[in-house]
């Protein structure tokens, strides 16, 4: 076997290993884009640059210089951050991780003194020697970086619309209790008191799976159903949460569009089933009003029901949320 | 990570035995003894 | 010759090179997000200056009952209990049955003479008793576990040190049995587990004064007149966090036994082993139900309460069931029937399971792990031998006990029925 | 001059010296004695009230009171300020600066005094290498003692802010500690009597590694056994404020001095502070060398500071592994004492200060590597291994980016959108602690296999089962490795409390390629041949700039942590004691705190500067004669070859 076919076999091997994960996670979507067309995108993209890359060193043996390899693999690695990984990662985490990857590429063009010299022995022709190629990139280098400092000037300096960065934890840590209708309600131990099953015991959260999916609103149904009902009568009519969570719980309601944060979607995995149920009690409860001050700045138009709702309409609204979403509160037994 | 001249005449059959048993090992080492020690130290359940 | 400006040179690329990296640095931490953290205003303190003693008694009723309609609460069938949980033990209304402690009613209309005392004029002749006197000599030093020296000029004052120092005065036949009523079964109001500060128990103070006679408040004077100091507005950053159950008061099979006892306030008057809250209560027995529920079936009294029809367990486990469920059923020698009759509408079939598993699973020896003895009044006796700790009161109070069993049982009683403040039952 | 001629002569001299020092080392404690006998007096007189201890229980939890409540502060009286300016920043900046210099006197001898034993053992074998080593603690020395002086002046001046910007507090705290802060002035004395004879006498008694030596390197001891004592009572005072104990709830002192000091926190802090101590000494030592290194005229020079730097660099390197562990148990007693405080710490308030001290100690590994792929430059042969240090930096890089990733992202509402919640779907698990901790031992592990990497750079294995040992070694760092991924993963399904667990195993098989890994790696050593001598002086200039971009953060992480430790009394000055009742209770963001530790890092590199130059004027005129004499008896001969 050649040397070459051994090689090529290697390289299929790698992009293959390299692809089987990627197809995984691209397979599960997101995004703007079609899941499977992007995802393809991505993939190709990934082994033909490996692919190339390979090509280009190996096969036909023109190893690239470092002082072309650094900034290269900064554009790959802001590629990487910045379009590869979907759904986008905000601009403080990009700064942060570009910043590492912007060290560690000047750490790796100076590893070694072979490399370092590499590296900087152009950028020392650069700037000594005395022909025309050198002193014409010399200017062009001295006219490049004050353009680009006065660029960025121009950019800080330009007025801008947009909103301010802010550090706001969606969910915060909750209060240990909170005061409802002058009850006490301790959020650690506190529990659905409607959660009950068909023997009347308590329903352990999991087994209210039985109840989910078909009609809750025909004729004779279970205990559990009846409750999930009245949630239904608190969602759609008592209190109205459907103009901004949406018919379909989807945060789409009527009203939505005029907030901004936009109101909670129950049916993305990441709200309430990520959540206690009394967590979404406090929230029902309390509203925006009270959030707390790790929750700044506070941006939140959920009013605060209690002064609406009993205390048992909410339990049951939240019986309803669950019970419609298909989701599971979260437990942290 | 060397290139030791003796090693050219260890054969590769014998190489991969041998890392084979050392893997085996330092599996054994990590996962069955040192995890589960530990974690019983801890009075941790650990179901390996 | 031209290496010889180095070393210069070298010290100011050195200097260039670490501003640079602390530049970098503290640019990252301006680049962080940024919080101030405040500290806490003290104007989040009861300013007592600025309340309305309406307002306290409003506030100390919301400290005992939980609720401003406590009358609504126990029309329902439940009991308002609030943070100061002084309804456990303490008879506020007809309608409530609580007499482990002396009753606090207060009702004009009352037809029967002995309710129509308020606790605020009651208080005026607890300080003049004679036995207050004898309080006073026993408590010279401090009592032990407040430290302070019962010294109540008047009945307001005497209110506020029974918060603060339960044992500075016992009412006649309120005692820890066997004590002689020197211990008092409450336990200090600001300390754990109720901890509340000076402004509420000013307030739990105010409620009592002036839940009949508005114009005889007097809780903020007393206060500092007792302490002799000012009473500030501290309070604020000390309020503890309210550990108080919440949810649905029914005992479920997915608890621990721990929260099981929590919610049911069992620790208010038992001792058990493995439960952490449960380590004080001096009302009921020890709850080491291994050991003592076998012995329990087997004991004369039981066959006697089974032969008249009241009791009906044939195992341990039928025993316990039936103590939780029916605590009528049987009484233990040397207890009074004082346990709350509501259990069997607050815990499910497996909340009750677990709960039972837990209790038949103490025995004497889990006790003297967690450091637990039976109570003077118990029959068994003291699981440690006495002989251990003679020199102690309370070990020569258990002593006592054993033998004065019956006297003090029949005293308490006459007491009980001769003491101007009624404990129905 | 002494006479050291006789061997009896030198054994009488010696024990002499030793039991006189041994006298003076009791001395501090005179005072102490004669005091508790008057307080003893003074008790009898009067009818003792006792109240209860904040913290002891059972065992001495009521004391006699013997001081006053600390009472409450009020703001214009008990406090001092000028102008405007925040008060507690000036005490802030002079306690630092004190706290930087006194650390660095007190970490030099513990450097010092492992330098002269590794040269008198040395001196047997070969006494050129034990000279070597001689020399560099006697240079070293000689550092200290100019910034001992300087160390004396800031202490001053950090008194001096005390009594005018705080006195109401002070005055509290002097109160309790009244008896300590004596002895502890007294010991200063001996510290620095005992300094100047450890100096002055080291040419004297340097006899090799004969018994004046020795004794001369007992001094060393006490010199440092005297210093640990100073620290740790320095620290009781910062403990104290921390967590009292030995006091009653309003602050009045119960008598026992020893329980004020002996507070829940004490141990923890102190042994954590030595830890630390010794790697700051190790840092800032290998810093003076590499700035020696770079300024170094001659190739003998370069040399020699090269391998001091390497040596200073290794010693910060072995206090700094077994800090994180420190920290982990400093961790747990906070949470022990006060949770409120240890969530404040992890969760809370202070949470953003562990982003920057993560990043802190990525860039401290990373510089670590760094320096030995640098030094790596110096040893012939080692070109084999240049193909893996890029594996060595990507597997760093992928571990730093997870070690930074936060769990709470900073972004505008518009980026929250289009993430579509508050997590990151693939990021978002990164900020959680398995990954942290799979992150920070992989570091760990990539840097010790450099280290391995490091040793056998220059030779050739000639073991016959080396082929077997390099399989082990490559198996042993494999399956670390997958372990702590393993684990790291494992962690996502298991609930919080056994997860926590987890991380005991995950260190161990970090610590097990440490000791086993380089174990084995030295055995296999045994009897290698060598491709080529080490040629000190050969390492790149990178590398000497690496060595202070490590020494600045060391002080830099210093300069938070002291905040963090700080600030988690938030608006305490003796936490539940003594209230912060000044304008500047509230506790400072995190910028305006990593301003103020970059201008006090660079307040206290600049003065070291200074020091350092000072040294270098003092030597210059005696090396300049040297250099002469050396010159004049050269003619004629080769240029000295230096060691390559």
């Amino acid at each position: 076997m050649s040397k070459f076919k051994i090689k090529a076999f290697f390289a299929q091997l790698l992009a293959l290993i390299l692809a089987a994960p990627m197809i995984a996670w691209a397979g599960g979507g997101g995004g703007p884009f079609d899941a499977g067309t992007f995802s393809a995108i991505k993939v190709g993209l990934v082994v033909f640059a490996i692919f190339s890359a390979w090509l280009i060193k190996d096969k036909m043996g023109l190893p690239l210089p470092k002082l072309i390899q650094a900034p290269l693999l900064w554009i790959i690695c802001y590629i990487g951050f910045r379009v590869i990984l979907q759904p986008p990662i905000p601009f403080s985490l990009l700064a942060m991780y570009m910043g590492v990857c912007t060290v560690c590429i000047f750490l790796y063009c100076s590893l070694t003194r072979p490399s370092w010299e590499e590296f900087s022995h152009p950028i020392a022709v650069m700037l000594r020697e005395d022909h025309a190629t050198a002193k014409m990139s010399r200017y062009a280098t001295f006219l490049i970086i004050p353009g680009l400092i006065a660029a960025q000037t121009y950019n800080q300096m330009l007025p801008k619309f947009g909103e301010p960065i802010e550090l706001r934890t969606v969910h915060p840590a909750p209060p240990a209790s909170i005061n409802v209708h002058k009850k006490l309600v301790t959020l650690q131990t506190a529990e659905n008191p409607f959660r009950i099953g068909d023997d009347g015991n308590y329903l352990k959260v999991g087994d209210e799976q039985k109840y989910f999916g078909g009609n809750a609103w025909t004729g004779d149904v279970p205990k559990f159903l009846q409750e999930v009902q009245q949630g239904g009568v608190v969602f759609f009519g008592t209190a109205g949460c459907f103009f901004c969570h949406g018919d379909n719980l989807d945060g789409k309601g009527p009203f939505s569009f005029a907030f901004n944060p936009i109101p909670a979607n129950f049916a993305d995995p990441g709200t309430i089933s990520q959540l206690q149920e009394t967590f979404v009690f406090w929230r029902v409860a309390k509203g925006g009003p009270d959030l707390s001050r790790e929750a700044f700045p506070w941006a939140s138009a959920m009013p605060p029901w209690e002064k609406h709702l009993t205390t048992n309409e909410i339990w049951k609204v939240i019986i309803f949320e669950y019970w419609h979403t298909g989701f599971f509160p979260r437990t942290w037994g | 990570m060397s290139d030791n001249k003796e090693e050219a005449k260890v054969g590769l059959g014998q190489k991969i035995v041998f890392g084979l048993a050392m893997f085996v090992a330092s599996g054994l080492y990590y996962i069955v003894f040192l995890n589960k020690s530990l974690m019983v130290l801890q009075n941790l359940a650990y179901p390996y | 010759m031209a290496k010889k400006k180095g070393s210069g040179v070298i010290v100011v690329k050195v200097a260039l090179w670490y501003i640079t990296i602390l530049s970098i640095f503290a640019a990252y931490t301006n680049w962080l997000p940024q919080i101030r953290g405040d500290a806490p205003e003290a104007a989040e303190a009861i300013d007592v200056s600025a309340i309305t003693p309406e307002g306290l008694q409003e506030m100390g009723g919301m400290i005992i009952f939980g609720t401003d309609d406590p009358l609504g609460t126990l029309a329902r069938g439940e009991g308002p209990i609030g943070k100061g949980q002084c309804p456990l033990c303490h008879r506020f209304f007809m309608e409530q049955k609580a007499d482990r402690c002396p009753n606090l009613i207060a009702l004009k209309t009352e037809p029967q003479l002995l309710l129509q005392v308020s606790e605020e004029e009651r208080s005026h002749e607890r300080v003049k008793e004679p036995r207050y006197e004898e309080f006073k000599k026993l408590h010279a030093d401090g009592e032990k576990n407040s430290g302070h020296v019962p010294h109540a000029e008047t009945g307001g004052q005497y209110l506020i040190e029974s918060e603060y120092c339960p044992n500075c005065f016992v009412v006649e036949g309120f005692g820890l049995k066997g004590t002689n009523d020197t211990e008092s079964p409450m336990p200090i109001i600001n300390k754990p587990p109720i901890l509340l500060v000076d402004t509420e128990i000013v307030a739990v103070v105010s409620f009592l004064q002036m839940r009949d006679d508005p114009t005889k408040w007097t809780a903020k004077d007393d206060w500092e007149a007792y302490f002799g100091k000012d009473l500030a507005s501290e309070g604020g950053d000390e309020a503890p966090a309210e550990v108080k159950p919440a949810g649905p008061p029914v005992a479920l099979g997915s608890e621990t036994p721990e929260e099981i006892v929590t919610k049911m306030t069992c620790y208010a008057c038992h001792k058990i082993p493995g439960i952490s809250v449960a380590k004080t209560g001096a009302i009921g027995p020890l709850l080491i139900e291994g050991t003592n529920a076998p012995n329990r079936i087997k004991s004369p009294e039981y066959k006697a309460a089974m032969k008249a029809g009241t009791a009906h367990a044939t195992t341990a486990r039928e025993y316990i069931i039936e103590s939780i469920m029916d605590p009528g059923a049987f009484i233990v020698p040397g207890f009074a029937d004082d346990m709350m009759k509501d259990f069997k509408h607050k815990f499910t079939v497996s909340g009750l399971d677990v709960l039972v598993d837990h209790l038949i699973a103490q025995d004497e020896a889990a006790a003297l792990a967690d450091g637990l003895d039976r109570l003077a009044n118990e029959k068994e006796g003291p699981i440690k031998k006495p002989e251990a700790k003679v020199e102690t009161g309370e070990a020569f109070a258990k002593n006592q006990s054993k033998t004065n069993e019956m006297t003090i049982q029949v005293s308490n009683k006459k007491l009980i029925e001769n003491s101007t403040f009624i404990g129905l039952n | 001059m002494l006479n050291l001629s006789g061997e009896k002569k030198k054994k009488v001299g010696a024990w002499l010296l030793l039991s006189m020092i041994g006298m003076l080392v009791l001395l501090p404690f005179a005072p102490a004695v004669v005091m508790a006998a008057e307080e003893a007096a003074v008790e009898e007189a009067k009818e003792p009230e006792k109240a209860k201890d904040v913290f002891y229980k059972e065992e001495g939890e009521f004391g006699i009171v013997s001081g006053p409540p600390a009472g409450e502060l009020v703001y214009p009286d008990d406090y001092g300020s000028y102008g405007d300016f925040q008060s507690r920043t000036i005490i802030w900046i002079s306690n630092q600066q004190h706290l930087y210099f006194g650390s660095f006197v007190l970490a030099v001898p513990m450097f010092v005094w492992v330098m002269e034993l590794i040269g008198i053992l040395q001196y047997e074998k070969n006494p050129k290498v034990g000279k070597k080593f001689d020399d560099l603690a006697h240079e070293m020395m000689k550092i200290s003692l100019t910034a001992y002086s300087v160390t004396a002046i800031l202490g001053g001046i950090l008194i001096f802010s005390f009594l005018a910007l705080y006195p109401g507090f002070f005055r509290y705290l002097s109160g309790i500690f009244k008896p300590v802060m004596h002895i502890y002035a007294l010991l200063f004395i001996l510290e620095s009597g005992v300094l100047y004879v450890y100096y002055y006498g080291w040419d004297s008694m340097n006899d090799g590694n004969g018994d004046w030596k020795w004794s001369h390197l007992s001094l060393g001891t006490i010199l440092n056994a005297v210093g640990i004592v100073l620290m740790v009572m320095a620290n009781t005072w910062v403990s104290f404020m921390m967590s009292p104990a030995g006091v009653d709830a309003e602050g009045r002192f119960l008598g026992d001095i020893w329980k004020v000091m002996h507070n829940p926190l004490m141990v923890p802090v102190v042994v954590h502070r030595i830890l630390g101590n010794a790697a700051f000494g190790g840092g800032v030592v290998a810093a003076y060398a590499s700035f020696k290194f770079l300024s170094a005229k001659t190739l003998e020079e370069k040399a020699h500071y090269d391998w001091m730097s390497y040596i200073a660099m290794f010693m910060g390197i072995l206090a700094l592994i077994p800090l994180p562990f420190a920290g982990y148990w400093l961790m747990r007693e906070i949470y022990a004492y006060r949770q409120q405080m240890g969530i404040t710490l992890m969760g809370g308030l202070l949470a953003w200060v562990f982003i920057m001290q993560a990043t802190m100690i990525a860039t401290l590994f990373i510089t670590v590597n760094y320096y030995l792929f640098q030094a790596m430059g110096r040893m012939p042969g080692s070109e084999r291994y240049y193909k893996y240090f890029k594996v060595l930096l990507a597997i760093l890089v992928v571990a730093t980016i997870a070690w930074l990733t936060p769990h709470t992202l900073v972004m505008t509402p518009a980026e929250l959108k289009a993430m579509g919640g508050a997590q990151h779907p693939v990021v978002g698990n990164y900020g959680v602690m398995s990954a942290k901790n799979t992150a920070i031992n992989t570091m760990i592990t990539t840097t010790v296999v450099s280290f391995i990497i490091y040793q056998r750079s220059n030779f050739k294995l000639t073991v016959p089962w080396a082929w077997k040992g390099n399989i082990f070694l490559a198996m042993l760092i494999l399956g670390a490795e997958v372990n702590i991924l393993f684990l790291g993963v494992y962690g996502y399904f298991i609930p919080a409390n056994v997860r926590i667990g987890l991380s005991v195993p995950q260190v161990a098989s970090t610590l097990s390629v440490l000791f086993i890994g380089v174990a084995v790696n030295t055995k296999m050593l045994k009897g290698a041949e060598s491709i080529g001598e080490i040629r000190w002086g050969k390492m790149s200039v990178r590398g000497a700039y690496a060595l202070f971009m490590l020494a600045v953060a060391f002080t830099w992480t210093m300069a938070v942590m002291g905040y963090l430790r700080s600030s988690v009394r938030l608006h305490w000055h003796v936490n539940e004691i003594l209230r912060d009742n000044s304008p500047w209770a509230f506790t400072n963001p995190l910028g305006y705190a990593g301003n103020i530790n970059s201008l006090n890092v660079l307040l206290f590199w600049t003065m070291l500067l200074f020091v350092f130059w000072l040294s270098a004027l003092a030597g210059a005129g005696k090396k300049k004669v040297e250099a002469e004499e050396a010159a004049a008896a050269a003619v004629g001969k080769a240029v000295p070859a230096g060691s390559h």
